[in-house]
């Protein structure tokens, strides 16, 4: 790399990607600035900063059942929809049972629907066989669309190098469910991991499907969306704040954990 | 034995997120022990502040879900079971309707003083069905104009006219919910909202479309306060002091007004369903927010304030100040109420009103 | 688990659709011996093995180990265990974690499985490795815990797929011997795929070659090397020198054979009018004049000549287009472009039916 | 009595019966709350709403409700042509970020990188889609530093407009793009760009001729995911849009939420579902020609 050239290059790279970021972070660090924002109303220009919105949001007992519901709703959406998506996956690409296209494409076919239509599906279905809306609704909403996700990721990563190995441990001896949890399953955890996390993430931030099919014990998305219509104050920004702090620390803590776990075996 | 130091550790993140989450499932399920009642209402009624002091005083959870517009109310009732709802919070001018869809059951009028309720705002003939009390008046205010004073003149502001007026193009905002804002051009023409039937329509129908040229949005509440207070538009059709008035301690220039024409007055009411399985509680939260204690509480709630229906609140000057407790004589008469449509013509407003968001 | 025992394939096909991978399959595999399946790449020695191993299930015939029938019997019950060619070593789990995989899906207990472990891992040479991560380990170390993988199962019969083709060329001699003397030790059958002759002969008891999903010749290396039965095997089976000829007469167990080259006898009873093939090893072909009991092959045009260190390679085209190879000593080697003499003793004259009569042949190859 | 050819027959069917048993939970859950309520939609589309309650009997008047209306095939035109922008502008801004992501920067912050991208979006999308208006606001953050640059005298109105509706969606999807784009790219040999290098292809030609079109899978399934989600989204056009352009998602839950109209909704929502299908169909087919 002749000095001159090289350095100007780096430049170009490094500015270009400052843009992007600048733009991916813009909304975000607004957000945040004004979470803090002394006055009522949060516009510009900025006044402050105060900690009140938070005290605020972390006293209001729906942002609190929300964040519970959508954790909960989260998590065992995501646990149901990866391990189906992984068993699925699994027999797809391990049995190869005939006619995999169409069971492909029938796995697959509601990454290619709009929630609005799958939710309002669900809330005709569910009004008519007269079940009351609630979460278990929208947990099952979840599972759902993030079925063919996890599917898909997981089907990707179930390549030829796990099949020589867990046909080594059938041939020591495994069971299938031996081989699939001493062997398979540790072999893709980190598709597996990603394919949660990836769901969970779909999930925690879904609305209409969440709003459609709840009445009472809503998520959060549904909570901070009737907090938006309802008043004008930096509450809700406080609340984005948390997620997004919350976010962040299970973020950092996975990241953690993934490079202690690679620091061990050098 | 090194497979326990080095494998487990990737499962024991999940191992733990998988064991909370159970517990926290099983949680979920367990019945609660508290009674609870269940709550369709306006926003205002969500705020903790509001329902904390009655659930400690009585034992009584109460759970709500706000909703927008008596369309989506009905809605929401469409798609629920029997029996799931208890209390609900409805516009005046549609308690006739509900009551006809047998949604509603009467009230005991000795639950609550009506004689601290002014007899405009009591509208026997809105809560009343073959003279029974089918619901109590609660809470009230106006849908009118709400501006920024440095931008538009208040003289121009007190003109009917201005809403569709071709000067503030690109300057309006409009609030979106049909009742309010076609009985405020309907009062605007100079039409009486009590005798508006679909003949009237093609008129305020002509004023809408010129009104949505204007428009630079037509938005919720929040959305509408947020334009104002940004400044990206100068006008809120529909606006009144429960959309300012949180702001002008902050932004002075923002004020509202009724314009000459006459204003529209809100007005909601609390009833219990029907079908409710706890009529009993249900009452007791109904009496709870006529009490001159819930009253206060109501009229100064977070999502928006407006004036209790029952004059002895508790509220203190200041609140009493901010809302022109004294003024409320002058506005209850010159404002008129919502159209109050028979089912049909309800049809016919909302498929105006798609039609005017389509625009 | 188990003492070795006697493994036999049946008439074993296997098909897939339209295409054939193995046929006609007839082996014996005694116990306690060691077997390679020699052959190039397609010609079904790794479809064999996979059926031995139980991975394929046959589209006809059986597999018999013992005197049980197995045809059908999963991987994971059968007396088999493979070493696979990339080892197929868990990435997860360590040395010692690997080496003791298939006690602990049996459940033995911890204690007894830690003592098997280290036991296999001295038989091969890797002892007090249990602790370390299989990514640490160099391709020769892996090829030995895998082995160690295999042994601590005590299996009837050991597969190897072609376990030593990761390898550089010194280490996969080394290795060699080391199979060859575990085999020794632990005295079970070890059935071996390579495409490598050198391999093959350094380490069978009997060597399997085929092609094109057949067997073509069955037998202890070096009746292979001196007796091939058929032409691929003379030619695969190290280089040969081919020359075709018919049968003119016969007499008392020795036939006249007609060739391009000349005419010349071998030890046969095939009739008149047979049609053989000739097969000589490039180091008995002699570049000199026919003497007392040998017999003349014409004259040949050298072309090239190679020098190997100890030999020097020389292909030669002789009369009728006949490609020849001989090795000879450097210093007697002569210059591309000379005429020499092709001579061979009569003893050295390899006798193998014609192309046409290997059907037949083959028959009693697996005897 | 056991033939060898029975066996491999038994082993086979052993094998489709696993295979089956384990596609078969998401199958049967993908049938139940997926196919099975779309067919209830489609029967219920059929459906009139007569008052607050529903005419059983099947009649097309829904659908001749929706195509007779200009009011509704606009909402229609306005979405496709919004999805439309959405897709291709957020593409062409992913892929430069997946490239210089994939191809610049250092294998090992490349993760860092991804990571620093997605972060944003673990904020609440709602409150992300109203902070634009905070941002586009004519005292807001990009007003200013026009203004403060020079580039306008008076602050430019943004907010509440079809603009607003794209820049909210394309702040979304240019992250997702970003993302399956970098994907594919990561999983080109290098060496097949080193080899392009060798047999004498500029940067420029290497990068059309052979990264562009390994990376396609990635762009296309980006690409798709995005008109998708765009073109059945509520939120952003709801708080940026101001409600004066209406998309057919707005329209939807405004017959379901305020009218309670459930036929017509399902109505609509069949149109929308017919539409990305369509698209679905297209991309696929694309796809595959190029692959």
């Amino acid at each position: 790399m002749t000095g001159g050239k090289g350095f100007a290059r780096l430049i170009a790279v490094v500015a270009a990607l400052a843009a992007f970021y600048v733009f991916i972070y813009l909304p975000v660090a607004v957000l945040v600035l004004f979470s803090f924002h002394a006055g009522t109303v949060p516009v510009p220009p900025f006044e402050g900063p105060t900690l009140e919105w938070y005290a605020e949001v972390l006293g209001n007992g729906r942002v609190t059942d929300g964040i519970f519901n959508s954790i909960l709703v989260g998590a065992l959406s995501s646990l149901l929809a990866a391990g189906l998506g992984f068993l699925a996956a699994y027999g797809m690409a391990r049995h190869s049972p005939p006619g995999s296209t169409v069971i492909q494409a029938a796995i697959m076919m509601p990454l290619t629907m709009s929630y609005l239509v799958i939710g309002l599906g669900l809330l005709i279905l569910f009004s008519s066989l007269g079940f009351g809306k609630s979460l278990w609704l929208v947990g099952i909403g979840h599972v759902v669309i993030n079925l063919p996700l996890c599917f898909a990721i997981i089907v990707s990563q179930l390549g030829g190098h796990q099949a020589a190995l867990e046909r080594a441990a059938r041939d020591l001896g495994a069971s299938e469910f031996q081989v699939i949890a001493r062997v398979t399953v540790p072999l893709i955890w980190p598709a597996l991991f990603a394919a949660f996390c990836l769901a969970f993430t779909f999930s925690w931030d879904e609305f209409v499907i969440a709003f459609l099919l709840t009445s009472f014990d809503v998520t959060l998305p549904v909570v901070i969306w009737s907090m938006l219509r309802t008043g004008l104050n930096p509450e809700t920004n406080a609340a984005g704040t948390l997620v997004f702090l919350v976010s962040l620390a299970v973020a950092v803590a996975f990241e953690l954990a993934i490079s202690r776990r690679k620091g061990t075996s050098p | 034995m090194t497979t326990f130091t080095a494998i487990p550790a990737r499962y024991r993140a999940l191992a733990l997120f998988t064991g909370t989450t159970a517990i926290a499932a099983v949680l979920a399920m367990a019945p609660a022990s508290a009674e609870e009642i269940n709550a369709l209402v306006w926003c205002d009624h969500t705020d903790d502040a509001l329902l904390e002091p009655f659930t400690k005083a009585t034992g009584i959870e109460v759970n709500v879900k706000d909703y927008e517009g008596t369309g989506t109310a009905l809605t929401l009732v469409d798609q629920s079971q029997p029996g799931d709802w208890d209390v609900f919070v409805v516009d005046s001018t549609d308690v006739k309707r509900v009551v006809d869809r047998g949604l509603l059951a009467p009230v005991d009028p000795g639950l609550i003083d009506m004689s601290a309720i002014p007899d405009a705002v009591k509208a026997e003939d809105l809560h009343m069905v073959d003279g029974k009390w089918y619901a109590f008046p609660e809470k009230f205010g106006y849908n009118a104009i709400a501006y920024n004073r440095d931008k538009v003149s208040e003289a121009d502001m007190r003109k009917a006219a201005s809403m569709w007026d071709p000067k503030f193009k690109g300057e309006v905002a409009i609030y979106d919910y049909y009742l309010p804002i076609i009985s405020q051009i309907a009062v605007g023409l100079g039409m009486n909202t009590a005798d508006f039937t679909a003949d009237d329509i093609p008129a305020v129908r002509e004023k809408l479309f010129e009104m949505k040229k204007n428009a630079k949005l037509v938005s919720d509440v929040v959305t509408s306060q947020t334009a104002l207070a940004t400044g990206e538009v100068d006008i809120l059709v529909g606006g009144g002091e429960y959309a300012v008035a949180s702001l002008m301690a902050e932004q002075p220039e923002l004020d509202w007004v009724l314009p000459a024409e006459g204003g529209v007055r809100w007005q909601q009411a609390i009833g219990v369903f029907a079908d409710s399985e706890k009529k009993d509680a249900a009452g007791k939260f109904v009496a709870y927010i006529l009490s001159p204690e819930g009253q206060a509480r109501l009229a100064t709630s977070s999502c928006y304030w407006g004036m209790p229906a029952n004059m002895s609140a508790a509220l203190t000057d200041a609140e009493k100040k901010s809302l022109r407790w004294d003024e409320q004589p002058a506005f209850i008469k010159g404002s008129q109420r919502y159209i109050s449509p028979s089912e049909d013509l309800d049809t016919k407003l909302q498929d105006l009103w798609t039609e005017f968001l389509q625009q | 688990m188990s003492a070795a025992q006697d493994m036999r394939l049946s008439g074993v096909a296997k098909r897939y659709g339209e295409t054939t991978a193995v046929e006609d399959i007839d082996l014996d595999i005694p116990a306690g011996s060691y077997v390679v399946l020699l052959g190039p790449s397609g010609s079904g020695k790794t479809t064999l093995l996979s059926i031995l191993g139980g991975f394929t299930v046959p589209s006809e015939g059986r597999v018999l180990l013992g005197d049980a029938d197995v045809t059908d019997v999963p991987p994971a019950k059968r007396l088999t265990v493979t070493v696979f060619q990339d080892y197929a070593l868990f990435p997860h789990l360590s040395v010692g974690d690997n080496v003791g995989f298939g006690l602990s899906v049996r459940r033995m207990p911890k204690q007894k499985t830690a003592r098997r472990v280290n036991e296999a891992l001295t038989l091969v040479g890797l002892p007090g490795m249990a602790g370390r991560r299989v990514h640490e380990l160099s391709g020769g170390q892996k090829q030995r815990v895998a082995l160690a993988r295999a042994i601590a199962l005590d299996p009837a019969v050991l597969l190897l797929d072609e376990p030593l083709g990761a390898l550089d060329l010194h280490l996969r001699r080394q290795m060699q011997d080391e199979l060859r003397s575990l085999q020794r030790t632990t005295a079970k059958s070890f059935v071996h795929v390579t495409h490598d002759q050198e391999e093959a002969m350094a380490l069978a008891d009997l060597i399997v070659i085929m092609k094109d999903g057949r067997i073509e010749d069955v037998g202890p290396p070096d009746r292979v090397y001196r007796s091939p039965r058929t032409r691929f095997a003379a030619t695969f089976m190290g280089e040969s020198t081919i020359l075709d000829g018919r049968v003119v007469a016969c007499n008392g167990g020795e036939a006249r054979i007609e060739t391009a080259q000349g005419p010349l006898t071998v030890v046969t009873d095939l009739p008149a009018g047979a049609g053989v093939a000739i097969a000589i090893r490039p180091e008995k072909l002699l570049l000199r004049a026919a003497k007392a009991g040998e017999t003349g092959l014409g004259e040949a045009t050298v072309r090239v000549v190679t020098f190997q260190g100890s030999f020097a390679r020389v292909t030669l085209e002789g009369n009728d287009g006949l490609a020849a190879l001989a090795k000879v000593a450097p210093e007697a080697a002569p210059r591309p472009g000379d005429r020499v003499a092709l001579t061979a003793a009569a003893a050295d004259l390899m006798l193998i039916a014609d192309d046409s009569r290997r059907a037949e042949t083959k028959g009693d190859a697996g005897r | 009595m056991m033939t060898p050819a029975s066996a491999e027959t038994r082993a086979r069917r052993a094998d489709l019966r696993r295979g089956y048993g384990f596609v078969a939970p998401a199958l049967v859950w993908t049938a139940a709350f997926f196919a099975l309520p779309i067919a209830i939609t489609a029967v219920w589309s059929l459906f009139t709403r007569s008052g607050r309650t529903r005419d059983t009997s099947l009649s097309l008047a829904n659908y001749e409700r929706f195509f007779a209306t200009p009011g509704f095939l606009s909402a229609l035109v306005n979405s496709l042509e919004v999805a439309a922008i959405v897709t291709v502008v957020s593409v062409l801004l992913a892929y430069p970020l997946a490239w210089l992501i994939a191809f610049r920067v250092p294998a090992r912050w490349q993760r860092l990188a991804l990571i620093l991208a997605i972060l944003p979006f673990w904020t609440s999308y709602i409150v992300r889609s109203y902070a634009w208006l905070l941002v586009l606001a004519p005292n807001g953050v990009v007003n200013q530093a026009l203004m403060a640059t020079g580039l306008v005298a008076e602050p430019v109105s943004i907010a509440y407009s079809r603009t607003a509706t794209v820049i909210g969606f394309v702040h979304f999807f240019t992250m997702l793009a970003a993302l399956t784009i970098y994907a594919s790219l990561v999983q080109i040999n290098p060496r097949l760009l080193q080899a392009a290098g060798d047999l004498g292809a500029s940067a420029v030609q290497t990068f059309w001729r052979v990264t562009l079109p390994l990376s396609a899978s990635g762009v296309a399934v980006g690409a798709f995911l995005t008109f998708l989600i765009t073109i059945g989204d509520y939120i952003t056009p709801q708080i940026l849009g101001g409600n004066t352009d209406v998309v057919l998602p707005q329209l939807i839950l405004f017959q379901i939420t305020r009218r309670g109209d459930i036929p017509f909704a399902a109505a609509m929502s069949l149109v929308l579902m017919v539409v990305i299908s369509v698209v679905y169909i297209l991309a696929a087919r694309r796809l595959r020609m190029r692959t």
